[in-house]
């Protein structure tokens, strides 16, 4: 784990009350970030989605206080991360074809899964799953990357009509190992619906995001287990839904 | 060269600083993060004697200035403790480690603390007689002068070759009272305070934001009170005491000290930044030089 | 259209936000700030039998999120209230006045209350057993179920006119003992909470801010512990609760609703901001349409 | 009272700890201004020392937190201010000659005081006392407004050596009123030494600033006073020291 300033490059509204935050300073390891939000007193957890040449890159949604003061900050402005926490996807648990399966803003740390695959020479099919056109992010990036890609809406404004379950079933990818990332419910009905081993990520309300005051526990098969440190993500298996 | 360390019941600290039980885990998950052994001390998590889940999620509502937790004691029982934690961590650290006893009956604070008093790598024994997110557990005997020191004259048996220090709640008419009572009944030093009861709703939902409705509320925004029950309780009883509640700068556990503290514990600071500690240790000789003081020692309770 | 009113034991209250005691001096102080009248209530300065200076200065000191205080029951007396405060605000405000009374002896409290009872423009008489400022003074009433009781019993011979709030301390052990006592005892209602005994020390100068050593804690940072005792309370009582501590902005005076107030006092945030409170009761409806409430009665105790 | 947000124009060291600070936005009534520091709880109180063209000039000096974070703020930011406080000095009470006696940064309020007194057509003298050369402010200012003006530094690094009451007994200007701000240890040598009726402006803690919060309470012997509403303006006689 390390604090580092990082510097704003860019704080753009990309999609219905979603941003693209693009942060300047060291890269990292590690899943998510932990943000430090000007006035607020815990900090805020948020995945990694992309990094290269000196830039981070997060997709974030204004859902409470803390992110609404976030989408007011500028370019120029200094922010507070902790870097190097969360154990992410095991890319090597794939041997050749993977299946990414996103809920909303789940598709930004399956980007960064989707490129670790592909400098590993994986075949990688990406599904994306929105509730409607105007929250859709990402696709063009996962399209350019990807070797199989659907996008699914569930009122049918953009891609097909439906769950991302509903896109898989209709796509029929094959694969050895699936990722998925989103909300609760939608990634139980991946892990339901899926065949074969796979890994979702979870989220839970965090106080140190670093492993040491166990705020974040939850049962899992394999015991007690921190979402920030042992997790987030975690294998099919493992969840207790 | 300014003078940073104290003297804990013959315990030598290099220094005041100490993270407090409960935000620093069993200590060996911050290992990664910075060397150890700028700590003055370390308060590991609490522990009962069978191992806990403790509450369910959510264990944590944002406040401003601080924030509320609801771990409930998540532990690996005390014999996870005596026998992998404190080893683990002595391998890597020297300074003063400080086993934190939590229980459910005045047995179970015995039966703790007399496995903590036979493990070599622990210091000095801090009995949790406050936590308030146990249902009739451990908010019963820090809440009473005559159930404080019930359980400190239980402990006090057992607990022969080390300190006992008694961890207060905040949460009481009368700190005090409580205080002497530790005091009278032979404990060695106290520890003041543990979390505030307090409560967050969640408005969009309607519903409590912690699953456990309530929970232990704490942070900068707690700093004036613990302040002000130091400063009774270290100018109402001798034994010495480790200022906690809010301490978020040298300059707090400068005040703090002044208050009475013969050490500082920092708490949920250390959640919104894990290098809080080194940093306050590292800022307190110039912030000591800038008011002229030499040791930090020559401070306590100068008020 | 949201409906802001709220019903306190009978008295209509066109919105649920009144000024707290001690931070808005007796109303006539801000007429020339804003329009008064958009308040749904204002509780008038402390006051007690004869004038009092009160304490020596400093009586403020500043603190993270919040501020301790020392003013000691700084008034004009009950006469000086009754005979002028009140009738040159009644001149200008049309809303609900609450007289805020404090005393050193029972006989005090009921020669106070009684002349509040016969004053026409008071509509209720808020009894303050918790002001942690006045050295063997009401801080005693506040603090045991006994002596609370025992002022509400006797202002409520006396008060026969008016519905009676006892203001409550949450510097206890169990504020729950305190209000049932207090409920069973007559009182009408009941206001919590009052400020939360503090300390802060200048570092440079070596001595207590606060010329008094100590004095009441309050603002944003006591939000949590406010709402929790509130909650408690309301849970526990079936008369009405006005929410007091911390609260700063409109969720929070619905999230204070949500626990168990049926109105919701503000106070140190006035002194930060003398437009707090027409602010405030400004951003209510859109914050209430925003959560799909019609009427802010409807969420009192909802959680 | 009114609650305005400024805009800095300015903020610039001009003196040892000493920052001239000029805000743009609405002109104001009062003595003092009462100002919001982010990250702060309550209030700084400021007093006026010049407004004029939809600006504000304050001095201040770095003593404690607030200040210092009001001293690293820049151009362009904005200050949250309440204005329209406290009772000033009454420059009627002066028939034809004021003496201003100022100790360190007391000389603000007494410019814009010295200011009033030449537009009522009266003669002015200004002496000025600082602790030393390098924390002098306003000189220039005084001496280009002022009938008379002296300056004083007690280590005599500027000006005549010595305190405000010994350059005004060099001095001996001649004056009906006399008007003092400064250190109470100056201002109570200042009201000793000077025959005639004078007027001080006190210092307290405050809460509000503005009446209501009984805070900043002292006894005079005209009874018990709000230093931010009866005063800071206090007369010479009123003030017990
Ligand atoms: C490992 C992890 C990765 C995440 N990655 C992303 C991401 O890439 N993009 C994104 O938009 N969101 C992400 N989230 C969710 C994001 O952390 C929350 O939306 C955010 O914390 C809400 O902050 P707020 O101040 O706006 O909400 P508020 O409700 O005002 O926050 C109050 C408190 O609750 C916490 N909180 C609220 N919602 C959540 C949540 N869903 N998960 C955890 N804590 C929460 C906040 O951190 C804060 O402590 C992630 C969460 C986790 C645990
Ligand atoms: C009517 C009035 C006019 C003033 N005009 C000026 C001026 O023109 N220029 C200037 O430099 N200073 C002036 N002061 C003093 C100025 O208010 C303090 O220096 C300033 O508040 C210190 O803030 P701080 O955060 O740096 O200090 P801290 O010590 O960190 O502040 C802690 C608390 O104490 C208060 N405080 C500290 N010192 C004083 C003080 N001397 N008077 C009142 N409150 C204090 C602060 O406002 C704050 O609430 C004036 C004070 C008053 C009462
Ligand atoms: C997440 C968390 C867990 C805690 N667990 C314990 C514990 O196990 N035992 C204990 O005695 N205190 C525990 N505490 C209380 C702290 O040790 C400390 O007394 C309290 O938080 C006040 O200090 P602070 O304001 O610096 O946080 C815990 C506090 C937090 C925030
Ligand atoms: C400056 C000041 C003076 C106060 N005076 C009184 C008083 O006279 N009577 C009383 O019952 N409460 C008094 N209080 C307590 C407040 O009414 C209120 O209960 C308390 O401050 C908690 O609310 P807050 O956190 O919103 O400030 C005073 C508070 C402040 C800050
Ligand atoms: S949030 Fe602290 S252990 Fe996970
Ligand atoms: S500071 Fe509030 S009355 Fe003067």
């Amino acid at each position: 784990m390390d604090k580092y300033n990082y510097t704003i490059v860019s704080n753009e509204l990309v999609a219905a009350k979603t941003y693209r935050l693009v942060l300047a300073g060291p890269q990292v390891d590690g899943e998510f970030v932990n943000i430090q939000i000007p006035g607020y007193y815990l900090r805020r957890p948020i995945s990694i989605c992309d990094q290269a040449d000196g830039r981070i890159t997060l997709y974030y949604k204004t859902v409470g206080e803390g992110t609404t003061v976030l989408a007011a900050m500028q370019a120029g402005q200094q922010l507070n991360l902790l870097t190097g926490l969360g154990r992410g996807y095991s890319s090597a648990a794939c041997r050749q074809e993977a299946l990414l399966a996103a809920g909303g803003l789940g598709a930004a740390p399956l980007y960064l899964l989707a490129k670790k695959l592909k400098a590993q020479g994986k075949k990688v099919t990406a599904v994306l799953g929105f509730n409607k056109a105007d929250e859709v992010v990402l696709t063009e990036e996962f399209r350019a990357l990807c070797d199989g890609f659907a996008l699914a809406t569930l009122d049918g404004s953009a891609g097909v009509k439906g769950f991302v379950t509903d896109a898989i079933a209709t796509l029929k990818p094959s694969y050895d190992f699936f990722y998925t990332c989103g909300p609760m419910v939608m990634m139980r009905a991946v892990c339901g619906a899926l065949e074969g081993p796979g890994e979702a990520s979870l989220e839970e309300r965090m106080g140190c995001g670093a492993g040491f005051c166990y705020c974040c526990s939850i049962k899992t098969t394999a015991g007690t287990k921190r979402v920030c440190k042992d997790g987030p993500v975690f294998k099919k298996e493992e969840i207790i839904w | 060269m300014v003078d940073l360390s104290v003297n804990l019941c013959g315990i030598n600290l290099k220094n005041p600083v100490v993270p407090a039980s409960g935000t620093f885990g069993f200590g060996l998950e911050l290992a990664d993060s910075f060397d150890l052994n700028v700590l003055g001390g370390i308060s590991l998590k609490g522990t009962t004697q069978e191992p806990r889940y403790g509450n369910p999620t959510p264990r944590v509502a944002e406040c401003p200035g601080g924030m509320i937790n609801s771990v409930g004691l998540q532990n690996p029982g005390i014999d996870a403790l005596v026998g992998q934690k404190v080893p683990a961590l002595r391998k890597v650290y020297d300074g003063c480690v400080i086993a934190n006893i939590s229980g459910f009956s005045v047995d179970e604070y015995r039966h703790c603390c007399s496995k903590a008093n036979d493990c070599d790598g622990i210091d000095i024994v801090e009995v949790n007689i406050s936590c308030p997110n146990v249902h009739n557990g451990g908010m019963a005997f820090g809440t009473s002068p005559q159930a404080a020191a019930e359980v400190t004259k239980a402990v006090k048996e057992v607990c022969t070759a080390k300190p006992v220090f008694i961890k207060l709640s905040p949460n009481v008419t009368d700190i005090v009272a409580i205080a002497r009572a530790c005091e009278d009944a032979g404990a060695d030093g106290l520890t003041l305070v543990n979390t505030f009861l307090g409560m967050r709703i969640d408005i969009k939902q309607r519903k409590p934001v912690i699953a456990n409705t309530m929970g232990g509320y704490s942070g900068r925004a707690v700093f004036p009170i613990a302040l002000r029950m130091v400063y009774q309780v270290a100018h109402a009883c001798k034994i010495p005491v480790m200022g906690c509640g809010g301490v978020a700068s040298a300059a707090d556990v400068i005040e703090m000290m002044m208050a009475g503290a013969t050490a500082v514990q920092v708490g949920a600071e250390n959640l919104r930044n894990p290098f809080a500690c080194p940093e306050i240790i590292a800022a307190l000789p110039a912030k000591l030089t800038e008011l002229g003081i030499e040791s930090i020692k020559d401070i306590i309770s100068i008020v």
